[in-house]
């Protein structure tokens, strides 16, 4: 077999720049290399274009750009939501509201505020990876200040109901944060301070540079910084800022934007093909969330009786890029929390292998990537004794 | 699609061989092109019918499991077979310790230990470590099965 | 007058990337954009990339690459080294020394933590804008758990006893964080962790990319994290790691201690040209910390019966690019707290201009912009009220 | 070089035009051309020897400071000058002050505002506001002394 070109199905960890963020980042490796927040032509020509790029971002999701902070990324979004809201609301109350299947920097966050005095009730999903907004009403106490629940799950693309569950938050008078880092791009968000009052949001999980995000803060929300130093974001996030970085993430945002419509309806014909060919050719496998709204790019299959780092692996070597669960828990041997919460077996979470894909694939690549898959499977079930044959 | 098992490693050696495997890169996984080997095609995989020691190790729900039959004649392991279910690491120890046990002496079997494997393999990620017990400890259990048999059928 | 090139003379609020820290980047703008976590052979390299910039910044700092934090930035490195260890340390103690001069991001961290029930000591310093280890000695008390005392000042230039402040921190059992973000490529270094426990250093301050800085932690430091989320940096620091950063980072960092003796005799020439000058053709004006041991590029000069953004702006529309105290105070009317510290009036604080050299600082410019100047302040001291003419 | 006053705006025209100040730029500063103009060209620059009111207002340590001598010929105030310490903002509405008064009947000159000076100049930024008051007061304190002269030498 002739080498071939490198397939990467791994989208939701991260994706590579566009030729728009990238060309839009270039000055500022070069010539506009100035500080905002000096006096001159260089700082102010700098203050200038990191409003430029806050005002795209703020266009984008229809908010004010005094409603767009600029952070590191996605995780210091979700952070400064979680660690700023509770500590700005810590008089009015001290119960947390989040769910079972968020990215590790909500959950270890809401965990590292239940260690410091904070009630965190997780809220369960069901068997589609969906959490219940009655559920959610169901939670709220008098004490509850905060509520986080992600737009769309990064392992399994299950997208939640957060309109209706902003609409009980709002009701309620509770703080409402979604981190939406794996629905923006992917699917049609409209105007989203409209029911939420915090969303956090990633560039390079939509072809844009890493090393920067955004948090959209509602007008009116109660936030404290994490961090403090010079006047930066409204005083809410010091540190000079990464113009470079914002430039690429406006520009990266826009595109994604642009494209959103039929980028979103390509993935998914691309998407059902892989799933179909899958089922065709491998006995015992399971689309997780398959019957859930879903992001259009994302398939998170078991493969009963085969563990997924070997799936993984066979996979690499041929030049097929995968996830197993999230990116950011390799190493750890723990399967998916995402998956467990679903009422998985441990045994099956672990036979889980997530296809993300992006503006790179093609029919081409689903094609070939199925093919291959049915035999590493095939192989890996000829040598496991959990299977007979 | 050939089968799998023609690819091997070939393009990817250095990918794999170059990055040398630090304290800091902990949480990733660099296997060893002799582990990727042993991955991509196992030695001695299958069952035996008639085995004349048998083993289950492991718990498939913390990671892996590992069958293990063997066949004796005159002291010596003849034949040797194995499935198991789990990571690269548990394949390519499972592989390596059927590779190294072929052929044995049962006390000298009984003397491997899990750092033969390794060793053998030249290596495995710190995080992998305990996977190479699973394969010494079906070689153990599976020669016991086979004494107990052997003092049950005298 | 024919236009001419822009003269920067504030290399201390940021300086422009050097080619070899753009050359680091570029590849990870490009192909090699796979996220350090993941499984696949994109991650794999993502990862050695990431490990390969850590061990160059802990080969430059002498340090193990496991002491090496990446961070956002100087100001996330701050921040992380004195929230953290505070955290870590509380039951052991809650009073903390600092100093009156330190940047923002350290003086706002200390004032917050006071804020949380820390009990802070902000030393003074002396009129050359130095700090005495003898006060450091006699303030630390029983229940001292944190010290944290700059390498050198941003705005003058002075550099700190830091080797003997942290020699006294290790006799008392105390940790020492320094803030080096204005010594590193400016003033050799040695093996900082011989002598502090952490410390700072900012990546856009030594010709690297904006959005990354390093908090390097000697081993057996008492620290939690501020942020959580993934496991990524030991732990310490979650979110995608941003390796375009790390890689222009470790390029620009090397550059800079390759050249650093070198250059450092150059601008210190360059300097003492730019202040005889400006001392022979200006009547009144003084320069800060002279006599202290001071940065080769620094120059922060008081001229008396002026405002300094009245010069700044003159110095601008002229091509002139200098700041008034630090950068990340502009649009800030309080006069310099490091000028006031130092025993300065307000007034005289007032008066004060930092220009701070750099590569790009030519013996031409320095004779231009002398003589640029001479020229500014004898115009706004005709205007001023202050001035008899 | 040459007297800095000749080089005027000419080449930031640009710079300090283009970005219209918003919110989120309250930290830094954006002046209009005929701010700059006035602050690169003071007019009425010095002082009046022989001043028929003269002013002090600003507190130099709090950042500004203004004198202001006027010449009052028939009620009309016939020459103007001043000296001012202070930012840009400062120097700028100091002068368009004095340009505005110049060659006012003293009554008109009274009714001067800060938003006159400011609309005079085209805008200022938010954070300079307060600089607008300097001139005015100065103006004001200025007529007010005249007046308790005139009073005093009848
Ligand atoms: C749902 C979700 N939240 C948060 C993050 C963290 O974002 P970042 O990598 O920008 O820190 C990710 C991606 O890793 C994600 O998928
Ligand atoms: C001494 C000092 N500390 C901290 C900082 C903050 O660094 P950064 O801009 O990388 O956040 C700066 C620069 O602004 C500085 O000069």
């Amino acid at each position: 077999m002739k080498a071939r070109e490198l397939i990467y199905f791994d989208h939701n960890a991260t994706t590579p720049l566009c030729t728009e963020a990238r060309q839009a980042m270039l000055p500022f490796l070069d010539t506009a290399f100035g500080n905002p927040s000096s006096y001159h032509r260089l700082g102010r020509q700098a203050r200038s274009d990191v409003e430029a790029g806050r005002r795209t971002i703020a266009d984008i999701f229809g908010c004010r750009p005094t409603e767009v902070l600029f952070t590191s990324g996605g995780t210091e979004a979700n952070n400064l939501a979680l660690r700023g809201a509770a500590s700005a609301m810590k008089d009015r109350g001290c119960h947390i509201i989040t769910t079972a299947i968020e990215h590790h920097s909500v959950l270890k966050t809401c965990e590292a505020l239940g260690r410091k005095g904070f009630n965190i009730t997780f809220l369960p999903v069901d068997s589609k990876g969906v959490v219940d907004p009655q559920l959610v009403a169901d939670a709220i106490r008098p004490d509850t200040i905060l509520l986080s629940v992600m737009h769309a799950n990064n392992e399994t693309g299950a997208v939640q109901p957060v309109e209706e569950i902003g609409r009980i938050a709002r009701q309620r008078g509770i703080t409402f944060h979604s981190d939406a880092i794996q629905a923006f791009g992917k699917i049609a968000m409209g105007t989203v301070l409209d029911y939420a009052d915090m969303v956090s949001v990633s560039a390079h999980k939509v072809y844009g540079p890493r090393g920067v995000g955004a948090l959209l803060v509602r007008r009116g929300t109660s936030l404290s910084p994490i961090m403090t130093g010079g006047h930066h974001e409204h005083g809410l996030r010091p540190g000079t800022e990464n113009m470079a970085a914002i430039a690429g993430f406006a520009a990266a945002a826009g595109q994604a934007v642009e494209k959103l419509a039929a980028e979103a309806a390509r993935l998914a014909v691309l998407r059902d093909r892989f799933e179909e060919m899958l089922l065709q050719t491998i006995p015992n496998i399971s689309i997780n969330s398959c019957d859930a709204p879903r992001t259009p790019n994302t398939s998170s299959i078991c493969f009963s009786g085969i563990e997924s780092e070997s799936v993984l692996l066979h996979l690499d070597l041929l030049g097929i890029c995968a996830s197993a669960g999230s990116a950011c828990t390799t190493g750890d041997p723990e399967p998916s929390h995402v998956l467990r919460a679903m009422g998985l077996s441990s045994l099956q979470a672990q036979g889980a292998v997530r296809f993300s894909f992006g503006s790179t694939t093609t029919p081409e690549q689903i094609d070939s990537a199925a093919e291959t898959l049915a035999g590493i499977v095939k192989k890996l079930r000829g040598v496991s004794s959990l299977c007979q044959n | 699609m050939g089968p799998v098992s023609t690819e091997k490693a070939k393009p990817e050696k250095l990918q794999h061989d170059s990055p040398q495997p630090t304290d800091e890169d902990a949480g990733v996984i660099f296997y060893n092109e002799t582990v990727i080997e042993h991955f991509t095609n196992p030695r001695n995989v299958g069952e035996i019918e008639d085995a004349d020691g048998f083993a289950l190790v492991g718990d498939p729900s913390c990671g892996d499991q590992m069958k293990l039959w063997i066949k004796v004649e005159a002291g010596h392991i003849v034949d040797i077979k194995f499935k198991s279910f789990g990571c690269p690491g548990a394949i390519a120890t499972s592989s390596m310790t059927t590779h190294l046990a072929m052929g044995m002496y049962l006390e000298d079997a009984r003397a491997l230990t899990d750092d033969d494997v390794v060793r053998a393999l030249g290596g495995i990620p710190a995080n992998k470590q305990h996977c190479s017990l699973l394969g010494i400890n079906a070689l153990l259990f599976a020669i016991k099965d086979y004494e107990q048999r052997s003092k049950n059928q005298p």
